[in-house]
C-alpha cells in the first residue's frame, strides 16, 4: 500500500525533475499513439460508417467479426507483425522491425476494430435518422459516409479517444516488434513493464500515473477543440 | 500446495516440466510456479506472496537473507552463460579466447549486441563482464541495444536483429526462433550461472508453508533431484549440473 | 415525368401495408393522396420515390429510374433535419449537385427569406420550431428546382398564413412544370390544390379521379363516407 | 510467414487433438473474461446510463476522467491490484493473490472504464430522444435509467462486446495478479506470452487463433441471442 | 388547479425566445394558445409544465409544485415514441404510478380500442404512421387521468374523422374536470373547443380573453391581422 503512495511521489518527483530520459519516453508514447490514432481513425472511421448503411447478405456476420476483432489479444498481433517484419518475413526487406513504425503498424491493427465498431454502432443511429433523406438526395454511398460522419463527429470522439487509450495503455504488441530499445522505441508502458520485472514498483506506478496524467491532458484538450458538451445534442 | 517464484530463464529452460510432476509423485506436495523476472521474484518474497524463491543472483539473494526475508541461501544447480551470435560471425566472437576477449572483439567490431537490461541475474552478469573487460556500456552507441525484457523476449529480439547476445545455455537450448543464430563461445569459467533456492522466512510472515518449503529443500538437494537435474537433456546436451550439498 | 405501378404490394412484418396497387398517374399538376390514418399514403410516396422497398410488383417512370430519381425531391411526414445550421441543410442538396459557391449562396440567401428564416440562417436547424422546421424541409426540397415534388403533410405544423404562402410558392412551382403528388388531411387544401385524387383506404386505392368530379360525387362508398366524415368547417 | 501457417496449422491440431490443458486452460479464460463482463456491465452500464442524464457541474471533466480512464496501461491496474492483495497489502488477509479471483478484479478495472464510456455516448443520444417524455413522467433518475437502458439495450451491445474483447485478449493485468501458474490461473493469453518467450511461434499463433476463433463464437452466439440486426432501429 | 407566471422570460443563444410574461391562467376548460409559427407556444406550454428551464421569473402553481407535476400529463408536437410496442407504451405510465397488472391491462386493452390500435397491441410503436403515433402519444397521456393536460398540435396528422373523435374524447376528459392547455393552428378546432384564448405573438402575450369575445372581436392588432390572415373555408 505505501508503495503506491511512493508512486505517486516518484511521479511527483520524476515530473518536476523532468529526466531528460522520461520527456523523451513520453514524447515517444505520445507520437506512436497518436500516429497510431490518427491512421486508424482514417481507416476505421469510414468503414465503420460504411457498414453501418450498407445492407448485404453477411452483414451480421461481418459485424461478429468486427467485434470478434476488438478482442485481438496483442501479444499475437506483435507476433504476426513481427513475423511479417522480420527478416526472413516477407515485408524484411524495408528493415522496419524494432522501429517506431512497427509499433504504429501494430497499434493500427490493434485499435482499428475497436474504432470501426463503435463507430459503427454510433452510425446506425444517425443512419436510421437520416436514411430516408440521403436516400431521397440520391446520394452516393461515398456521400452518405461523409455526411454522416460530419455530423455524427461529436459521437465518433469516443470512438476514437477509445482507441487512443487502447493504444496508449498497450505493452504486449509494442514490446515484441519495438523491443523496447532504450532511447529507440521505449515508450511509458514498454519502461513501466520493465520496471515492474525489475521489482521497481515505485518507479514502475510513477510512470503509470504519468502515463494516466498524459492520457488525461489528451482527453481534456480534444474535448475542449471539440467542445463535445457544450450545449447537448448537434 | 506452495509457491515458488522463478525467473525466466528457468522456466524458459523446461526443466520445471520434469521437476514439478516428479515433486508431486514423490511428495505429494504440488508446486505453482511464478514466473518472473529477477527483481520482482525477490519482491514478491519480500512482501510474503510466495513461499520460496528459485533465482541467479548472488549479490541480491544475500541482501534478501541479510534483510531477513529469507532463512537461508542454498545453491542448487547451476548451468552457464553462452554467447550467441550470428552464424556468420563478423566480430569473430567463436576465435576469441576468453570471455572477456570475445566482449573485447564485440566492442571494437561494434557488432549489434542485445542486453537485457532489466536488471536480472543475466543482464548483472553481463555488466559485470563488460567492467571486467575494461568496457562501459554507458559509453556505448547505436550497436548496443538494451531491450529491458526477459530472456526469451530478448532472444526474439536478436534472432530478428542478427545480434550477438549472452543467454543462459538452458534457455537457448530450449528457444524455438534460432533463426540465424548460433551458438559461439561457451566454457569460460567467468560464465558460472549458480541457481539457488530460498525459502521467505516465517519468522516475518506467519502464513509461508515453512515446513513445505523445508521439505522442497530437502528433496531439491537429494539424489533423486541430482538424477533428473543432472539428466535433463535437449538435443543431447546437459543443461544443469546438480551442485547442492546435501 | 409519367409513371406507373403494376400490382405493387409491400408486407411488413406479415402484414400487407399497401397494395396490391395497379396505378398510372398523370405527369403533371397536383395529384393528392388522400384516405384515413394508416391507409398507406406515406408508403404509397415513398414507394413512387423508390426510397421504400416494395415485396412484389413494378414501379416503373416514363424515364430512366436513375435520371427519374435526379429529377425528384421529398418532403418527409416528420421533417429530417441535418444536424447543421438553416444554411447548411438549404445548401446541401445544392452542394450535391456541384453547384458553385455564388451560385449555392445566392439561391440560399432567397429561399431563406422566402420562408421567413433568413434571421436564423446560423442557427441549428434540429432546433427550429416545429412549423419552422416543416418549412425548412420544403425550402431544402425546392432548391434543386425538381421536376416532381413528393410531399406528405407538408403543412401539418403550420400556421394559416404560412399555408397560404407555401401554397402559393407550391403554384409557382407546377406552373414552372413541376409536378407534385402530395398526401395532406386538410381537405380544404385538398380542395384547393388538387387537379387529380388518388383516395386510398386500408392499403388500397378505393377511388381515382379528376378533382372536380371527386369532390362533388366520389364515386366509391369509401370515398363519399371519407368526405362526409370528415368535419367541413 | 511460413510460421503464420504453420500457427494455422498448429491451432487445428491443438483443436483437433482436444488437448485436455488446452480446454482447461480455454474455459479458464472465459471464465475470468465472462465474470468480469458481468460485474463491468453490472456497475458501468448504469454509471454510464446515469452520466447521460445527469448534469453537473464538473460534467465535462468527469466525462475526461472516465475517457482517460479507458487508457490505464494493464500493466499498472496489475501492479495496483497486486499491491492491495498483496500479502502485506491492506487486503492480503483474504489471500486472494494468483487466484482467478484477483484476475477478475483486475479486469473490471480494466474495462469498466471503456464500457461506461461507449455507454455514455451511445446513451446520450437516445436520452435526447426520450428527455422529455421522461422528465414530463415525472421518473426518478432511477427510473430515467432503467427506461434508458431496456430500450438501448441493442446499442449497449457494442459496448459489453468491446469490454469483453478487451478483457479475453488481455495480458498484463493478469500476469501480474494472476502469476501465470499451470493448471491455477494460466489463461489463453498468459500461454500465449509464455509460448512467445519460448520462441515457440507457431503454438504462440496456434492459441492466439483459438483465441479469436473463440471471441468470434462468443460474438456470433450474443448476437443471436439478442437478434441486433434483425429488424434495424428499436 | 391555477396556475400563474411572473415576468418569465426564457432566452436560449442569446435571443428572447419567450418573454417576459405575466400571466394567470383559469384552472379549468380548455384554454387554446395560439399564434403564428415560432410565436413560442410549444416554449410557454413546455415552461408551464416545467419541462423548459427558464431564464428568469417565475411559474407557479396554485399546489405544490411536486403535486403539480404528478397530475400533468404532456403530448408533445412530434410525438416521442418508447421503443417498444404499443402495449408497453400505453402500459408505461401505468407502471411508474404502480398499478397492478390486472388494472393497466384492463386500461391498455380499452384505450388501445379508443384510438383504433387494438390490432396493433404488439407492434413497434415507432413504426406506426405519423396520425397512429400522434393518437397513441395523446391515449398514453390520458391513460392516467391528468388532472392537466397539455397538447401540442395534437391532431396535426390526424385524419378528419380521428380528430372528431380526439375531439369528442377531450371534451370528456373536460366534463369529467380535466383542464386542458392546447396549442392548434387549426382556428376551426380552436374555436369549437376552446374556452379561453392566449395569443401569443413574438414571444409575447398580444391578447388574452375568453374564446367568444376573442374570435368575434379580437381587441389586439395582431390578433386580428392573425384572424383574418387565416384562410377560412
Ligand atoms: N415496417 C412496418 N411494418 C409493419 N407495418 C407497418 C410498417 N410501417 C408502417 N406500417 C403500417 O402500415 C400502415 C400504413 O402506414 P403509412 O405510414 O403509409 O400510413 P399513412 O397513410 O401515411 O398514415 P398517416 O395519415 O397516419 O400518416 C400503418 O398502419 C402502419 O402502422
Ligand atoms: N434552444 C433554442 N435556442 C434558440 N432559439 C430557440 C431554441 N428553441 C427554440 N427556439 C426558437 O424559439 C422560437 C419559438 O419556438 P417554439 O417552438 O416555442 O415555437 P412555436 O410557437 O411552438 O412554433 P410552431 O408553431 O412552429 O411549433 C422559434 O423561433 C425557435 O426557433
Ligand atoms: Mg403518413
Ligand atoms: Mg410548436
Amino acid at each position: 500500500m505505501s508503495e503506491i503512495w511512493a508512486g505517486i511521489a516518484e511521479a511527483f518527483r520524476l515530473i518536476w525533475s523532468l529526466d531528460e530520459d522520461l520527456i523523451d519516453i513520453t514524447v515517444r508514447s505520445l507520437k506512436v499513439s497518436l500516429t497510431a490514432l490518427v491512421i486508424a481513425s482514417m481507416l476505421a472511421l469510414p468503414f465503420g460508417t460504411w457498414l453501418a448503411i450498407r445492407r448485404f447478405r453477411y452483414r451480421r456476420f461481418a459485424i461478429s467479426v468486427l467485434n470478434a476483432l476488438m478482442g485481438l489479444p496483442p501479444v499475437v498481433v506483435g507476433l504476426i507483425v513481427y513475423l511479417l517484419l522480420s527478416r526472413s518475413g516477407p515485408f524484411g526487406v524495408l528493415g522496419l522491425l524494432f522501429t517506431p513504425t512497427a509499433m504504429i503498424i501494430a497499434q493500427v491493427i490493434i485499435i482499428s476494430p475497436l474504432i470501426a465498431s463503435i463507430t459503427h454502432q454510433a452510425m446506425r443511429e444517425l443512419w436510421s435518422e437520416y436514411h430516408d433523406l440521403l436516400i431521397s438526395l440520391n446520394t452516393s454511398k461515398r456521400q452518405r459516409v461523409g455526411a454522416l460522419i460530419r455530423d455524427g463527429r461529436r459521437t465518433l470522439l469516443t470512438a476514437a479517444l477509445a482507441g487512443f487509450g487502447r493504444a496508449i495503455g498497450e505493452v504486449g504488441a509494442i514490446m515484441i516488434v519495438g523491443g523496447n530499445i532504450d532511447q529507440v522505441t521505449r515508450v511509458l508502458t514498454t519502461a513501466i513493464a520493465l520496471e515492474t520485472g525489475k521489482g521497481d514498483f515505485a518507479l514502475a506506478l510513477g510512470l503509470g500515473f504519468i502515463l494516466i496524467t498524459l492520457s488525461l491532458f489528451v482527453n481534456l484538450t480534444i474535448h475542449a477543440l471539440s467542445r463535445t458538451e457544450s450545449e447537448g445534442r448537434w | 500446495t506452495l509457491r515458488l517464484a522463478v525467473t525466466t530463464s528457468f522456466n524458459n529452460s523446461g526443466l520445471s516440466d520434469v521437476l514439478l510432476p516428479a515433486i508431486h509423485q514423490d511428495l505429494g506436495l504440488e508446486v505453482r510456479l511464478l514466473v518472473v523476472g529477477t527483481g520482482q521474484a525477490i519482491r514478491l518474497g519480500q512482501a510474503g506472496d510466495v513461499d520460496a524463491i528459485l533465482v541467479h543472483s548472488k549479490v541480491a539473494e544475500e541482501a534478501f537473507v541479510a534483510a531477513g526475508y529469507g532463512v537461508h541461501r542454498r545453491e542448487i544447480m547451476y548451468n552457464d552463460f553462452i554467447i550467441v551470435g550470428p552464424s556468420a560471425d563478423p566480430a569473430r566472437v567463436g576465435a576469441a579466447e576468453t570471455v572477456i576477449d570475445a566482449f573485447q572483439r564485440i566492442a571494437v567490431n561494434q557488432s549489434t549486441f542485445i542486453s537485457r537490461g532489466d536488471d536480472s541475474g543475466t543482464h548483472k552478469k553481463e555488466l559485470s563482464l563488460w567492467s571486467a573487460a575494461q568496457q562501459d556500456p554507458a559509453t556505448f552507441v547505436f550497436w548496443y541495444k538494451s531491450v529491458g525484457a526477459g530472456m526469451g523476449a530478448s532472444l526474439n529480439s536478436a534472432s530478428a536483429m542478427d545480434g550477438y547476445i549472452m543467454a543462459d545455455r538452458a534457455s537457448w537450448l530450449n528457444f524455438g526462433n534460432k533463426g540465424n543464430l548460433k551458438l559461439l563461445f561457451a566454457g569460460d569459467s567467468k560464465l558460472f550461472n549458480q541457481y539457488a533456492y530460498l525459502p521467505v522466512s516465517p519468522d516475518r510472515y506467519a502464513h509461508v508453508k515453512a515446513r513445505a518449503a523445508q521439505v522442497l529443500e530437502n528433496w531439491l538437494v537429494s539424489p533423486r533431484a541430482k538424477q533428473i537435474i543432472n539428466s535433463y537433456k535437449i538435443g543431447g546436451e546437459a543443461l544443469f549440473v546438480f551442485n547442492a550439498r546435501p | 415525368m409519367s409513371v406507373s405501378l403494376q400490382d405493387v404490394v409491400v408486407r411488413r412484418r406479415g402484414k400487407t401495408v399497401l397494395g396490391p396497387i395497379t396505378l398510372e398517374l398523370p405527369n403533371a399538376g397536383f395529384t393528392m393522396v388522400i384516405g384515413p390514418n394508416g391507409a398507406g399514403k406515406t408508403t404509397l410516396l415513398k414507394v413512387l420515390h423508390g426510397v421504400e422497398r416494395i415485396s412484389s410488383g413494378s414501379v416503373s417512370w416514363s424515364v430512366p429510374s436513375q435520371t427519374a430519381r435526379e429529377g425528384q425531391a421529398y418532403v418527409f411526414q416528420s421533417p429530417i433535419m441535418l444536424r447543421r445550421s438553416v444554411r447548411a441543410n438549404l445548401a446541401y442538396p445544392l452542394q450535391l449537385l456541384g453547384l458553385n459557391k455564388a451560385d449555392i449562396s445566392a439561391r440560399v440567401t432567397k429561399w431563406a427569406a422566402r420562408i421567413g428564416l433568413s434571421a436564423a440562417l446560423h442557427f441549428p436547424a434540429p432546433r427550429l420550431s416545429g412549423g419552422e422546421q416543416q418549412k425548412l424541409a420544403l425550402a431544402r426540397a425546392l432548391i434543386r428546382r425538381p421536376n416532381t415534388l413528393f410531399l406528405d403533410e407538408p403543412c401539418a405544423n403550420l400556421d394559416g398564413s404560412s399555408i397560404r404562402e407555401i401554397e402559393e410558392i407550391l403554384r409557382e412551382a407546377v406552373h414552372a412544370g413541376t409536378q407534385i403528388i402530395m398526401t395532406t388531411h386538410h381537405l380544404g387544401q385538398a380542395r384547393r390544390l388538387a387537379d387529380h385524387v388518388v383516395f386510398l383506404n386500408n392499403g388500397q386505392i378505393e377511388e381515382q379521379a379528376s378533382a372536380a368530379p371527386f369532390f362533388d360525387a366520389p364515386s366509391s362508398v369509401g370515398a363519399s363516407a371519407f368526405l362526409n366524415g370528415d368535419i367541413v368547417e
